[in-house]
This record gives structure tokens, C-alpha cells and sequence, in this order.
């Protein structure tokens, strides 16, 4: 069974494996130790600050199988992202070019370099072992996230978004990088995402294109993979899409990956979970898959068990009640899987 | 003897033939005679203005004509100003630079941008000579004998005066530039749109085209290497211009991705060098009967409406008065002691 | 006796005396001892290279020393590149036509343009006098001294150099374009982008400035007054310029609106009519001792590192060789029978 | 009392009259009568026509006060803006512009000339006669139009905009039209404004500005006029208003009038209008005010009066029905006014 708590400094070797694992394209999660501890302090920071509004928190989740008690996933939450520097999309926009007298009428897709997700709160980094990729697991970890959101309202915005890593081959080469970001930043894409992930973001503004991209000068390749998810990511894109995030037109400078967003509160495991108190089962429970969450902040727990939804409150199996570290009686979340 | 004077009404034939025997991408000259019969109304009309102190609308379309046959073999012209009826646009190859000290990347990147920088300005154009007189430096003479009519009358024409040189397209008439860029946007072919805009149709342009600027480096190669090349073609006519003076300073034809020449009339070589004196008629010492020998000069009389310009060799510079035979004078409209202009062919002597 | 030569360790102190008495909008010397140190560092090295094949990132800064007191009392330099290491910016007045043939309306708005055009192009700059020396034709020996250094050295230039001339601001340093457009996107005063601009740091602009083109119709009367006109101070620098070939092609500061004016070096006067010529050492026959008469020329040596330029007066124009006082040839550097380089100083001569 | 129904031929002359005192700045409704003319004629098609699926029908409506039988109004809608030439607007956008170094991050606004209501029903040219401007003879007015949308849904798009009126002194001097209109169309805002009234748009793609323009680089008595209302037409802009109406940041590129727009089916009206049968009371009506329409396409009337709601249906007076020419248990629509 799997278990979702707030990352430690312990966790570390075990987030660099993962890190190894992801590659290319994950800018968030970056193979670099230094940096990945830096993660997780700041994250310990976060779960432990008091927050009034959001600011420039970032969470840190893993996913650990009970079992072994082993690391086999991570996730996390940036409160507000494009706090110092501004964070950078690219908007697709059509322009209409017309001509009455020609009977021509054309919509022509063009990719406006815009900041319009700063200062909104991310989900981050969703990064799962190979031998625990199946639905329980990845549902699990990334409404967990969703399930703290909903605990925590205040320390997030009104707005969340996702970036789904975009299409690439297997050696990392992105068609639409190849096209477009190549020639502005005189790298390749693995060494820009990489310093994306570890610098500031300064250089992005000092390289990126100043006007507009029009789609169809682009060499067809590099259209073909504008907003398209990457095959590995496809799973986490479901699960997103059937929380209630949309695709609204923007992708990432750098692979085209799309971006979805969603209002918070009408996410719906924000809007279906619901509080109240653990009720323990003497038998096995015959009741559906449930994500069911204790404790706030860094005392933060989610699991996935089978439960019963009373009038008094959730009904839960004794494995279930100690993997998360309860009594009878103790105020959970929860919400069908 | 080959003359260059002022188009007339008869020669709306001879016109059309020409038009006929130019092809895609020659905008100025179609094989339309009503279009035609038009041009050559506006020029009779901007010769026969007298007391012009500025730069209108004048369109001064002059022919090549070989004496021994009457036949009209050759055009070329001067706009007085272009943009003001209809836009005129154009490329400017620009650059913007993206650097990061941090990452110690520096990047210079072309871009072309939308302009109608050369509104108002003065054009030489339409000049084409029949593939059989390409030769005895004829293709010279038509080009050169304009600046021998701007120096005469630089009243007529804005400070500095550009040329729009033909770029690179294959032999179906395909475009590197226009399939990379221009049919993004205008959904028709090339040939459909360098017909539109040579009928004066021009506002579809605004419409159609980008206003941003478009960054040169995104462009496939083969498009990129035509901008500011010209046709095989049209090399030595580009070679003849930049002679004189006359430089390319970034402005690119937005279809095919023509460079467009430029220069201040003044610094036109053949305007600079070139001198009024007096002509004299009679046997010039250093011409024999029937040889063809020493450099070559033009000579152009001093007259708008009855301009004319020819080609003639001779042993010893001319100085400050001029020897010309009666065929020549004839040639030129002139009476003895009639001011002539003349102006050696090239800047280098026997070219 | 006046004489240019390169700045050297030992002026610091006079250049930051020289850099006190510069105002705003004069970008090129900060009153700051490091920056400037590091400047003559730079121009030190530069002039000390060798074999220089094609322009990197020399920065040759020049004094004029008065060699009867031992004072630097101006300076003058020329960068053999710009905007290779911080991106350069500037304006392009550009044109955008809007005509409608339906009502008869046919409008053309110039249209700023910010650009990078000028990246990797040579610059003259840096030209400054000390107030008390603005007579006996000094500005012009500081200002054309260096078209001698680059008609010695044209490899170590580019094909174009341009020149940035300070735009109008008032006697508070308040520029009227700066009111009306950049304020606007820099919440800055002047000053400070002047200042930050100076010292090199110009990622802002790209930040700060809008990409769109601007529409000079729309910005106050007084801001497009000034797009392309130069300070009051500056009006003879800029006349002394055009003399020489320099043109203004429409490019603008983007902060006050002053131009740039660009030329080929081969087409500056002072580069294209200056000779080579062999020194002699002796009384020239047409100086009287104690006389100042006949034409003006420049006479530079052909040394790099060790480059002088003077101003000497001669009643008859130098031929092939030239006699030069021992005091001139010691200013210059030269033993007798070595080259030097000898140009009228104007175009017209006596003035 | 007041009856809004669709215009005929016979309305003409008393159109003219009110197209002169309503002035400069409605440019759908210009003081010219073959104009106004070819307004009614394509009106009574429209009306005339089967339609599928909104096109280039447009609709005019008349007030007219039953008393004397007087036109003291009009108004209209039509289907689709924007299908020959097309239809421009300036949005206003905020441009980012930030500096880290300088700790400076501007947002700028800056006007971009557009097609975005291309393709969408506008409602039109609200004129009412001096004497009666009045709430009711207002609101009836405006809300007659959308009772003829619910009744006829598929003539129209799924959302709405209308044009309201923007600020300019009494002799018309628009100080936004003079900083900005003024240098591209070298002509004055009454003529402009005509022009764009009696003539096919194409010279406004000819000679607006096709780059944005930076507000603040404007003179400050045109900024402050952006997307305000010409105060004549307040009372008319607080009534859209309170029907859902909303500005999303569209202006007038002529005077910057502000343009409101809504999903057509959140509009109150829409939303609330019910259908039913037509009850004569016997005694005078104590309910409250009612909009109330019958008949469809040309035989469309509507007015406003009080009402009772009962079970079976609405129930008006005696005078009322005879307003709009009905019998008892005809079917009728209504809201509350």
C-alpha cells in the first residue's frame, strides 16, 4: 500500500534516484543533489511557516510503499510561481489577417511570449517510480496534492495550473526546440532545461524572442508537437484532465508542452472531499477506493483504502487507520478515488 | 544608331511586344495593353510638364530605339516618387541582439520588418532590353542614360533614388522567400500576388502580411540565403548600379526577397562626373570614318520633353566644348552650340 | 604645438578631470576612476595589438596633448566594434503608410523602430575639448584625427562607421522624447538610464522598452521635434561630420532622439582624399618662422602603437614628399624619409 | 403606456427625427433617410425570413407610446457583426515589462486592435425621445430586444455585446478621437464616425494603426475617457448592467466607448422570462411591473405593466391585452421588470 507524506532530508538519496530516473523535460526536479536538498529544506520551511497569503512556499511530497517503507514517488506545490523572476509561457493566439477584396480570410496561429501564469500556484514535478506506475499509485500522489490545497486554501491562489512535459524523442531531442529555442539560446535543450531548473530565470528574459512566433513558418515537425504530451506523461495528463484542468492555449517555451488550469475550487477532488471523523471497521471493508487524509501540514498523511462513507463519518479498515497514524475519532478528508 | 528618348503614343505596339517578352517577377512593365496605353499617357504627360520644382507623380518611361530599323528594342524609367498613390513596401533586414553575460551567449539576430520606408522617394525601374541588342554596351546605355536625365533635372526627383533589383526564383517562377514566408499568409501563389501588386493593388498587403517582425534565423536556409540576392539574371544589371554609387542598405522586396539599391542622386557617379559643355558639329578630329576606337562617352541634350541620350567613342577626353558628327547631333535633336551633357560610359576607362 | 596621440597609464588623472567637466547625455566618459581605468587599460592594449586582421573589440581612445605645457586637454575615440558584448540600441525612423483610395486619404507616419542594427559596426566617439582650447581649429584636428588613424589602419574597422550625436535636452538635462515616450516604460528619470546605460548595463532596455514600433504622430509636438536633431552644443560637431561624408539615415538615440550619422570609411573625405607620402626634415620653403598662413592639413605618422597626429599650415599643397619642421616631425614621432599622412583638413580649403 | 414592436416603412419620418436628436456618436443609427430606410427594409426581412442559424439579418424595433400612437423610440439587434468586413475593437492588454535588476515591473496597458466580437449578435442604437426617458420606457425598450432573443434563440449567437456610447463634449470633440483616430483618418470624428455609419468598413483596415498603442503614452484627457460612457447614455448602460452585462476590456476604437458583453442565456431577462397563458383579471392589477411580450417574428409586440403570476399563468388587465391585441389564454411571455 502506498502512503503520501511531506518530504525529509532522509528522503533524499532516494528523490536523486528518482530524479536520475525522470531524464529530460521534468524542469523542476533537476539530477542535481545541492539542489535537491535545497528542495527539500525549503520545503520543510514552508510546511512549517505560518502563511497568511501565498507567497514563495513550495511543497515537497513522496510517495512511499508501506510495505518496504521505500521512496517510490514525489510531488509537490509551488505556492506562486513568478514571484522574483517572471515566469514565461508562450500564449497561442490567432491573428486574423483579411483581405474583403481577395475573399481571403485567415487565422493565423501565432505563440505570444506572455507572463500570464505569474503569480499563480503550480503543481509540480509528478515523478513515479517505473515498477509503480499503475493507477492507484499516480492517482494517489497527485490528488494528495489536492487534498492539502484543500486543507490549506490560504497558503495557494484561486487559480491552479500544471505544465505536462511536452513531446521528445528518447534522446531528449524536442522538435520544436530544435525549430525555434535553439537559435535564440545557442544551446541544446538539455543544457537549457537544466539551467532553467537551477538558475534563475534571468537568462530567459535576456534570450527568449521578443515578438511573436507565427505557427505556420515553423517546420512542420515542430507543429506537430505544440501542446502535445509527452507518451510518458500521458497517465498524469488523464488523471489531471479528469480533475477538471483545461488546456486554455498556452505551452512551454522550451518542449511546447501544454499547460492546464483549473479554478481550485471547482477541481473535483477540491470540491467532493469532505471532513469528519475516522470510523474504525471490525470487518473488511466492501466500500470504494478512497483517498483519505490526516493530520495538516508537515504532520500531513494520505492514503488510498477501500472505505465506507457513513452518517457519522468514514468508515476505515484498522490497516488503513494505523498507516495513517490515527485513533477513532480523529478528524480526516476524504473523497472517492 | 541606337537613341534612348521619351515614349510616345505610337509606341504602344512595340510596348506591348516588350511586355510580352519580360516574365514573372517584372511587376513594372504588364502584358495588359490597356494598363499599357495608361503608362504611356502618365509619361507623355510627365515630359511635357514644364517648370517642375518638385517631385510629384511624374513617371518618366523612356524607350531605346535603333535608327537604322525604327524598332523600339529596350525600356527603362524613373519614377518621381513611389508610395503616395498606393503603399509601397518593403523588408528592412534589421538585427536584435540577445545576449546573457551570465551564460556569455551573444546572438545578433536578423529580423525583416514591414515598412514603407521609401514612400516618397524617387525609383528607377521597367528597364528591359530585347536578348538580341544585348550587346555593344546597349544594356548600359539604357540603364546609365536616366542619371544623365537626373543630373539634368534633379529638380524632378527626391534626394535619393533607389532601384529594386529582381531576387532569386527558379525557372517555374518558384520563390524560396514567398514558399517560407509570404504563402504562410496569403493563401494564394506567387504569381497571383506579383500580378496583384503590379496592377497597383496594394492594400491587401497590410492585410495579409505580418506586422511583427520576423526573425530571419527561423526561416529555412534556401530562404534565408536569397535575401538581398538577386537573379542570375539581373547580376550584371546589379554589378552596373553598384558601380555608380549605388549600395544596398538593407531593404529586401517583400516577395522574393530583392535587395533594393540606393544612392543620393548627387553621388551617382554619372551625375557627379558628368559636365554641361557645348557641341560643336562637324568631323571631330579623333573619329574615323567607319573605326571604333577609344572610350566611350554618353551624351544627352539638355531638354525634357525631346530628351535624348546616346552612346559615342572617342580618342581624347572631350573638354570644355565637344566635336559631335551631324549623326550624332540628329540623333540628339541638337543644333551646333546647343548645350550637351556628357559623361564618360564607366568610371573605368575602355570598359 | 597641439598633438594627437594614444592615452596612455599615466593620463588617468587628467582623464578623470576631462570626464568631471562632461555633462549628462555624455555617455561615453563616467566621472569614475575605476570605469575609467579600466578604459585606458583597454585602449592601451588595443593599440598595442599586432597584426590586426579584422575588428574585435579594440577600443581606441585617443588625447590631444598641448605639448608646450604637457596637458591632456581633449580626447577622442573610436570603438572598432559595438554591441558585441552589451546588445547597442537604437531607434530606426521608419514609415508606415495608411491609405484609403476609397476617400482619398493617403497617410505616412513615421514609425519608431528599436533595433540592434548597429551591432558589430565601428563607432566614433568619446569627443570632448576642454572648454579654453575650442579655438585655433583644435576641435577639428580631435575630431578628423582619427579618419587618419583609419585610413591608415582600415582593417581594423568596419566597412561602416557610425557616430552618435547628443540629442536636445534643455539646461536641466531634461530631454522632451524622454518626457514623452521612455519615462513612460522606465518610471527612471533620464539621468539615471543615462547613467546605468554608461556604465555598460543596457539588458533594461530590453526589458523596459516597448517591441512595438511607436507612432511618431502621437507623441507631443516637442518630442517629434526633436527626433534627429542634435544639441545646440553639438550643431558644429554635427556640420563638421556631414562635411566629410557622414549622413543621417534615419537612426535615432532611443532615449533623446539624437542621430546617428554613418558613413563608408572609404567615402569619408579626409580617408579617400588623404595620401601617403614621404617626410623630409628641413625648413619647408613656403613657412616663414613666426607665421601662421596658407591651407590647413592633418599630418599623421603610420605607426599604430605610437600614433600622432598634427595640424600644420603650408602656402603650396604638398606633392609627393613634404618638408617637415624638426619640431613637426618630433611632435609626429618620425625620423626623416619615413611615411606619413597628409589630408587638407576641410574639403574647401582655408577654412 | 408604451408598446415596443418592429419597425415598418411608415415609422420613417419618425426615425429621421430621432436619429437627429440623437447625435454624433451612434454610428449604427445615422440622420439619413435612404439609410434609414434600407434599415427598415433589411429589418422586415429579417423578420421575414426563415432562419437557421444566425446571419446578416438585423433586427429594428419601435416604442411607441399607445396614447397618441407616437414612435418615441427605437432600438434593434443584429444577428451577426462582422460577416462581410470585418468588425474591429480595441482590447485592452496589459503589457508586462519588468526589470529584476532595476526592481521595476511595469504593466502597461496598451490598446490592440481586434476582431474578437466578429461572428457575434450586438445589440443596437438604443435612442429614446427626450420626454421619455423614463425608467419603465427604457427598460422596456432595452429588454424587449431580449425577450425576442429568448423567444427566438436561434437567430442570435450564444453571446451578446452592445456598444455603449463614449465620452465627448457637447460639440462632439471625442479627446480621445483627437490624440489618437484623428492622425490616421485625417478627418474629423463626425465624419469618421458617419462614415462608419453609411459605408462599407473597409477603411478602417486601411487606416487604423496596426501596431498597439501604449496608453500611457496618451495624452491624459483621452486616457480618462477610455471606456467610459458618455454621460446621456448612463441610464441605458445601468440597465445592461443590471441584466448581466459586463466589460471585459473592449473598446470603441473611435471615441473608446466601453462594450459590455454576456452569455445570452445568463442575461436576467432571458434567464427569468416564462412562458405561459394570458389570464384576464376582472379588477385592476396589484402585482408588480411586468415586461410582457406576445406574438413572434413580425407580429412581436411587447409592454410593460402590472401583473399577476399565477399557477396557470400571468395574469394582466383588460387593457393591457388589448396593448398587445390578445385574447384570454393566448400564449404570452413575461419578467419581472
Amino acid at each position: 500500500m502506498y502512503l503520501v507524506r511531506p518530504a525529509d532530508f532522509a528522503d533524499l538519496p532516494a528523490l536523486e534516484r528518482l530524479a536520475q530516473q525522470a531524464g529530460i523535460g521534468i524542469t523542476n526536479f533537476p539530477a542535481n543533489r545541492e539542489r535537491l536538498n535545497d528542495k527539500i529544506a525549503s520545503s520543510r520551511r514552508s510546511f512549517m511557516t505560518d502563511v497568511v497569503q501565498p507567497g514563495d512556499e513550495s511543497y515537497l511530497f513522496v510517495l512511499v510503499e508501506t510495505k518496504t517503507e521505500q521512496i517510490v514517488g514525489c510531488c509537490g506545490i509551488d505556492a506562486i510561481v513568478g514571484a522574483d523572476t517572471p515566469f514565461y509561457s508562450y500564449r497561442i493566439d490567432e491573428v486574423v489577417h483579411a483581405s474583403p477584396q481577395l475573399q481571403i480570410h485567415n487565422r493565423i496561429p501565432a505563440l505570444f511570449l506572455c507572463h500570464d501564469y505569474s503569480g499563480t500556484s503550480r503543481l509540480i514535478a509528478l515523478v513515479v517510480d517505473k515498477a509503480h506506475q499503475n493507477l492507484t499509485a499516480m492517482s494517489l500522489l497527485s490528488k494528495a496534492r489536492l487534498l492539502f490545497i484543500a486543507r490549506h486554501p490560504e497558503r495557494f491562489t484561486k487559480r491552479l495550473f500544471v505544465e505536462l512535459r511536452g513531446e521528445n524523442d528518447k534522446h531528449g531531442h524536442s522538435a520544436f526546440w530544435d525549430a525555434l529555442g535553439r537559435h535564440f539560446f545557442s544551446m541544446d535543450f538539455k543544457k537549457a532545461d537544466y539551467l532553467s531548473g537551477v538558475s534563475n530565470k534571468h537568462f530567459i528574459a535576456e534570450l527568449m524572442p521578443r515578438y511573436p512566433i507565427y505557427v505556420p513558418t515553423l517546420p512542420e515537425a515542430a507543429q506537430e508537437v505544440i501542446g502535445v504530451v509527452h507518451e510518458d506523461s500521458s497517465q498524469s495528463a488523464d488523471i489531471l484532465l479528469d480533475e477538471g484542468f483545461e488546456f486554455r492555449g498556452y505551452v512551454d517555451i522550451f518542449d511546447a508542452g501544454p499547460t492546464v488550469e483549473a479554478r481550485t475550487e471547482s477541481l473535483h477532488t477540491i470540491a467532493q472531499q469532505k471532513m469528519g471523523k475516522a470510523l474504525i471497521l471490525t470487518e473488511t471493508c466492501k466500500g470504494a477506493m478512497h483517498l483519505i487524509s490526516a493530520g495538516h501540514l508537515e504532520d500531513f498523511r494520505v492514503t488510498a483504502a477501500p472505505a465506507e462513507p457513513q452518517t457519522a463519518g468514514l468508515g476505515i479498515e484498522k490497516t488503513t487507520q494505523e498507516r495513517l497514524g490515527i485513533s477513532s475519532g480523529s478528524r480526516i478528508q476524504w473523497v472517492t478515488l | 544608331m541606337m537613341v534612348i528618348r521619351p515614349i510616345c503614343q505610337n509606341d504602344l505596339e512595340s510596348l506591348c511586344r516588350l511586355a510580352d517578352k519580360t516574365g514573372i517577377g517584372f511587376t513594372s512593365l504588364v502584358a495588359d495593353e490597356a494598363i499599357l496605353k495608361k503608362k504611356i499617357e502618365g509619361a507623355v504627360r510627365s515630359f511635357a510638364k514644364d517648370n517642375v520644382t518638385t517631385p510629384h507623380n511624374e513617371d518618366y518611361l523612356m524607350v531605346l530605339e535603333d535608327t537604322a530599323t525604327g524598332d523600339v528594342v529596350g525600356t527603362c524609367g524613373i519614377l518621381s516618387t513611389v508610395g503616395l498613390d498606393e503603399p509601397f513596401y518593403s523588408y528592412h533586414l534589421g538585427t536584435i541582439t540577445h545576449a546573457s553575460r551570465e551564460l556569455g551567449v551573444h546572438n545578433a539576430i536578423p529580423t525583416l520588418i514591414l515598412n514603407n520606408d521609401f514612400t516618397g522617394c524617387s525609383e528607377i525601374c521597367t528597364l528591359f532590353l530585347e536578348e538580341n541588342y544585348r550587346h555593344s554596351k546597349n544594356g548600359q546605355l539604357l540603364s546609365k542614360a536616366r542619371f544623365m536625365f537626373m543630373a539634368q533635372f534633379p529638380e524632378r526627383f527626391t534626394e535619393k533614388v533607389f532601384a529594386e533589383m529582381r531576387g532569386v526564383s527558379d525557372e517555374n517562377g518558384v520563390s524560396p522567400l514567398w514558399e517560407s514566408l509570404g504563402r504562410h499568409f496569403f493563401s494564394i501563389d506567387f504569381k497571383e500576388a506579383d500580378e496583384l501588386t503590379s496592377q497597383g493593388s496594394k492594400q491587401f498587403i497590410a492585410e495579409l502580411m505580418p506586422n511583427n517582425p520576423v526573425y530571419v534565423n527561423l526561416l529555412p536556409k534556401e530562404a534565408r540565403d536569397v535575401l538581398g540576392q538577386v537573379h542570375q539574371n539581373t547580376i550584371p544589371a546589379r554589378r552596373l548600379l553598384e558601380q555608380e554609387g549605388f549600395r544596398y542598405e538593407n531593404y529586401v522586396d517583400i516577395f522574393d526577397g530583392g535587395p533594393s539599391l540606393e544612392a543620393r542622386v548627387q553621388d551617382i557617379r554619372a551625375v557627379r562626373e558628368s559636365r554641361l559643355c557645348l557641341a560643336n558639329i562637324g568631323q571631330p578630329k579623333d573619329v574615323r570614318e567607319g573605326v571604333s576606337e577609344g572610350n566611350y562617352y554618353l551624351v544627352s541634350n539638355a531638354k525634357v520633353k525631346d530628351f535624348r541620350c546616346i552612346l559615342i567613342q572617342r580618342l581624347t577626353p572631350p573638354g570644355s566644348a565637344m566635336t559631335l558628327t551631324q549623326e550624332e547631333a540628329d540623333a540628339l535633336c541638337i543644333e551646333s552650340k546647343e548645350p550637351i551633357r556628357i559623361v564618360e560610359l564607366s568610371p573605368y576607362s575602355r570598359r
